[in-house]
């Protein structure tokens, strides 16, 4: 295909599909070279461009592709494991990458084959990421870097981060930062589990000493650091709200069912609190439908913030009566030793275990607060909150 | 038992129509019964805009919406009729369309064509004769009895919504399941409207006493006029949205005007913060609000829970807004030649009828089954 | 008595009122004339000094002397209608007036021959009371105020109204106010009823056009009247919080009648919420007892704001749920027509009238909203909220 | 029906000697127990601090003080001991005072005033075999039998708490209501100590069969178990109490400290409100705890009324407490290395011990005469 070819439309590209399958067996072909062929063939994400495992077609033909592939039988890109580099890294290369990194960073991204992490929130900087004071200070051509960054998913899997630094500490916070892509193995960089109130060490800290970055390894200008995570956190944002749910989904499920086979610890004042936690999760649940319904139309609306609010609510809200209506069961806990849990798997989890984990959903991709900031500002529009440390050089905050 | 099985959600979104229903709606209401003529109004013995009705019903067709072409209506659906509750709503405007929306829903279910055609047109005023806070779900009071063997009927029925300028009574009468079709001005019948809470939507007292009436032949009595309540639960929850959105969109205007202390109200985070949940709370009742609408609209077995749910909801989002905005607009909102107060009392007053939302959770869980 | 005697204890103030009762006849002596005699007498309130009403004795001592009063048949002094003069006039008067004022005002406010209304709110100025614009203007010894005030109780009853006015735009707001007495009968004054949401008008505005008060009419120095206005209103906060109630006091007493005498109206649903709120009524009355035992104690605590804002809120929630209980009588109201009440009595009036009466109760005498940042900040230690208002010429504020 | 009287509401300050022994606990549980040793702990399989328990009581004396001198305690009352509560719900500590308060009131009203001097004194724990989530104001549960005619029990008590470290357990028996007394170490025992969600208070399971006990004489179980229960609601409301405070404290200071934007998170005003609601909540939860223990120690007849009311609050204002501050702390309080979780465990798990605010309010409905 040269570049003058009009895209394919979903036509073109089942037969596309078809004919891929039938010159890869998925049955026959090693998974690794199976996908690295489909990414070749532009059939990994299509509406990427030609020669970055797209055909430039429109974004909405991918889920149809994605499913002839899952009815024969092809691999799969791990993409549990890699939600950060294909929800998060993957558009910002794109967008912000050169050609040489695109086609460096891109294949065996969508492969599966590179896990990728984020690595952004600081001890220091977490509502307020724009503070990070991780310092990259230029040596020859290349940056050195030197920090501590914080709640980073599986960077005891990845291969490669994407990072925001500081290489400028006397211009004002958000001018002074740039955009890295470090390698996870580089020497200085070391990876520790984080535990959490469940026990379990989800996440981690990964402290970085003296790390040498190359040059060709920024993503963006020096200095152009917090524009290019915005547009990283945005496709977050745009993961994390909206979707189809069926009825009883989510910290409500488990809740019901708990009350449909334990007749005796039904009370009349716990059925009330069910059943209104019933309707507002059928609320929510309906209006990250109709959310989706603007998006799929092409009104994107600024529901996905109150969408994320709510939910982190009631699965606080849910996990908390499912302990009141276990009554003693709801007082034990399965064990508090510190595990490393590979997949996130709520539903098959303890009772006690939700209720602990879910205390993060109102904090983890933006907290509560700012997003009740986000709506009043960008939704009603009323004036934003009062502040004093944008034009002050980054060194002179408190902190 | 076991959990609910999804039903399809269907359109939430508003049509181009809809968005033109809209739109001639409220040019209508805004030039005709802006809220100071509302507020005017409730303290004149004329509670009912028979004008603006009038002109709702000929010029728009807003009684005939979901009524078939082929039956003096405009072929449109319930999902049209809640747009315009929504705009209703947002107005508190003093018109009989609750009340027609639940008697035209009756009516679609009857051979009363003659009758159905005539309320769709705006020429005749019909209303379902039950008290103003049954909700669907629990069985139809039947509060009036035949007479001896004749068509005459006895019986009182007390908070009627909607009844003060009807031209029809649809009566439930009998424990068999009759419905009766009485003429309001006709002879055995006494209305007593009273002040009411709502100003802007008066409750009468009907007594029939030696009334002629009709019985209404087929059907099922219970099941019918079932059915008619939970579309008009349904219609009910768009009126509130459009309350909602009303409140929230005066509080946030007057919040950006006031200043205190040197700032705009509006700067303050803990507004904000409880503006930006009322705004959350009103983005789902709109989803439970246009669920439940098509549900009505498409005839959709799960009617009964969209419903319950759309009240349940919609009812404490309503009063949040008309009590927040009461709240945040302070002495002001709190006096009588400002409109806080018509919201608020609409918004109360919609909790109750057609139902409180405790019964809806009520019905909701016997519904989908989560036992007592 | 002389000023070198020693006040008056319990048992000394019980033989003057015995001696006092013994000269003046409560069945044979005209009310107003036994009133002026009491206060002459020094028995009208005892801690106050002698020649003003009273004995210089301990507050406390008050209660027994009014009881003896009142079981011997004695005239009342009419304290329900003239609450603002007793609880907030008359102390200011005492604090901040010269003798001839104290000899001028006291005794017939003490009496209740002269109401005395507060005239402090304006339509610009609510919770910012410094903002007030009502003018007062030099005009030789005297001055000319001009300007609008409203949420006057009593105004339509009162012969004096205490006032806040700016005699200085040019000052930052909180240096350029006084603080007068207004004759209300004088000319320019207007009073008009304010017709509120229950129909009723409780309240008036005041229209002050061109009204004359004379040099000797000010209490305090010119430009001293914000330090003179909140003596008068940390007068009203004491009479707000505090006190003991009896159990189910308050907006709960009618909603648990209303459940006992209606059983059809009980649901399971409704009854978990009658519970909730009855357990915070009883919490918040065992608060306000503690609150009452600490002043008595004389530690006098910040938990006042706390009290109000609760009591606000649950008067709220008692009357909304009570109408919910009523049903179809939930919906009627008695009466919209514009009428005068003469004195609140919350407990005989209809439920929807309460309802819409209470939802003043959270903006009344100090906003929830105002009061949780006087929690946040005076008790928490909270950093104040950020304001430009402090040090701007008051004509330059935005408004 | 009518409203209730009104009781004498008593003395809800704090006396000096209150102080006091505050000051004494507050400074052994500082150096002894800190937060940071408490988390350790839990990664050990001592799970109680048998130490710090040996010198409370020894010490200060905290187990005897609600026993009469002539009876070998401390002759103070169920007050003073409300305020130990306080300082060790503010320490999460992990000693078994919470069974010791039970079991001690308990004991009190028989005559077994060996085994009572003993467990005022510390030398020896004992513990009421009732599972952790029961309640008073329903009937004891009775899951233990005599095996044939003898002195010999069978029978299982599930998540039993502070049962860890107990030396003698007081086992209810038989419909007839009698209560036992069984060596905790003795033969025919079996106690398994499970992970807990609150990991400073684990639950034991305890096992009977064929073990020796000593059937208590006179008393009426269900009476008795049922008023030591009422009585350890009580304290338990002081010990929710010091750990809301505490809570407060902690967020309210990180808060100071803690930047983000350029200015200090206590600047935002939204949660400066949310930080007054809560200061508010505690304010109310003081003075139920106080009523509460006033009436457990006067024995008045309040005392079912009080205790309820201080756990159907308490309860949810210790949980709120603990949510806000997890919350308001952001991702450090997530970890495992931070103190919030210790006590959002305690306070989610003491909502539900000695029965849960819904039960509380469910048996208040009942005494104050609000019927179903």
């Amino acid at each position: 295909m040269t570049a003058t070819d009009s895209p394919p439309d979903a036509t073109a590209l089942a037969s596309r599909v078809e004919e891929f399958l039938a010159e890869h067996d998925p049955s026959t072909t090693e998974p690794a070279e199976f996908l690295r062929e489909r990414f070749a063939a532009g059939l990994a994400w299509v509406h990427y461009p030609a020669g970055l495992g797209g055909l430039g077609a429109e974004n909405g033909l991918q889920a149809a592709v994605d499913q002839a592939f899952a009815e024969a039988g092809a691999p799969e890109n791990r993409p549990r494991l890699n939600v950060i580099g294909l929800g998060m890294a993957a558009p910002t290369i794109l967008r912000f990458g050169d050609e040489a990194q695109q086609q460096r960073w891109l294949p065996s991204l969508w492969t599966g084959e590179d896990i990728w992490c984020q690595l952004f929130s600081e001890p220091g900087a977490g509502s307020d990421l724009a503070g990070v004071g991780t310092s990259a200070v230029r040596d020859g051509e290349g940056w050195v870097l030197n920090g501590q960054k914080v709640w980073t998913s599986m960077a005891h899997h990845a291969r490669w981060g994407i990072l925001l630094a500081r290489t400028d500490p006397e211009a004002p916070k958000h001018r002074g930062l740039s955009y890295f892509v470090v390698d996870m193995t580089a020497p200085g960089v070391e990876v520790r589990g984080l535990r959490q109130i469940t026990g379990e060490a989800e996440f981690n800290e990964v402290f970085l000493t003296d790390v040498r970055v190359p040059a060709d390894q920024r993503l963006g200008e020096v200095g152009q650091g917090w524009a290019v995570a915005q547009y990283t956190l945005m496709n977050e944002r745009v993961a994390i709200g909206g979707g189809t749910l069926p009825r009883e989904s989510g910290a409500v499920g488990p809740l019901t069912a708990r009350w449909r086979e334990h007749p005796e610890a039904r009370t009349p004042g716990l059925r009330d609190r069910l059943l209104r936690l019933w309707v507002q999760t059928e609320a929510a649940r309906l209006t990250a439908e109709r959310l989706g319904q603007q998006q799929a139309a092409g009104q994107p609306g600024p529901e996905g913030s109150g969408v994320k609010i709510t939910f982190a609510r009631l699965n606080q809200e849910c996990s908390s009566l499912e302990l009141e209506l276990r009554g003693e069961d709801g007082l034990r806990y399965p064990d508090y030793t510190e595990r490393r849990p590979e997949v996130e798997d709520y539903a098959s989890r303890d009772a006690g275990w939700r209720y602990l984990r879910f205390r993060a959903n109102s904090i983890e991709g933006g907290t509560s607060e700012i997003l009740r900031n986000v709506v009043a500002e960008r939704v009603l529009g009323l004036p934003a909150e009062a502040r004093a440390d944008k034009d002050v050089p980054w060194k002179d905050l408190p902190r | 038992m076991t959990a609910p099985a999804t039903p399809t959600t269907g359109d939430l979104l508003y049509s181009d129509v809809e968005d033109d229903l809209r739109a001639s709606v409220r040019a209508l209401v805004d030039k005709q019964a802006p809220w100071d003529a509302v507020l005017a109004r409730t303290d004149t013995d004329e509670a009912v805009d028979t004008d603006l009705w009038k002109r709702l019903t000929g010029e728009i067709g807003v009684a005939g919406l979901a009524v078939p072409e082929d039956r003096g209506g405009a072929g449109a659906t319930w999902r049209e009729a809640a747009v315009v509750a929504e705009e209703l709503g947002r107005a508190v405007a003093p018109v009989p369309y609750l009340g027609t929306v639940v008697a035209t829903a009756l009516l679609l279910g009857t051979g009363e064509d003659e009758l159905l055609a005539a309320v769709a047109a705006g020429e005749r005023a019909a209303v379902l004769a039950v008290g103003a806070t049954h909700g669907a779900g629990s069985p139809v009071p039947v509060t009036v009895q035949r007479q001896g063997a004749g068509d005459l009927l006895a019986g009182t029925v007390t908070a009627v919504v909607d009844a003060v300028t009807s031209d029809v009574l649809l009566v439930p009468v009998d424990a068999a399941g009759g419905l009766a079709v009485v003429e309001a001005d006709g002879d055995g019948v006494t209305r007593t409207t009273s002040e009411s809470l709502d100003m802007t939507r008066r409750l009468t007292d009907i007594t029939l006493d030696g009334a002629p009436a009709r019985i209404v032949e087929g059907g099922d009595m219970g099941r019918d006029v079932d059915r008619a309540l939970r579309i008009g639960a349904a219609i009910l929850a768009s009126e509130q949205l459009g309350l909602a959105e009303r409140c929230l969109a005066d509080t946030v205007e007057y919040l950006r005007t006031r200043h205190q202390f040197g700032r705009a109200l509006a700067s303050y985070q803990a507004l904000k913060h409880r503006l930006a949940d009322l705004w959350v709370a009103i983005t789902q009742a709109r989803a439970t609000a246009r669920y439940a609408a098509r549900c009505a609209a498409d005839d959709s077995p799960d009617l009964p829970v969209a419903a319950a749910v759309a009240q349940a909801h919609c009812s404490e989002v309503a009063l949040l807004a008309a009590e927040e905005a009461l709240q945040l607009h302070g002495g002001i909102g709190f006096t009588w030649e400002h409109p806080a107060h018509l919201f608020l009392k609409r918004a109360r007053a919609d909790a109750l009828i057609l139902g409180s939302a405790d019964h809806h959770r009520t019905v909701l869980g016997d519904l989908v089954g989560l036992p007592r």
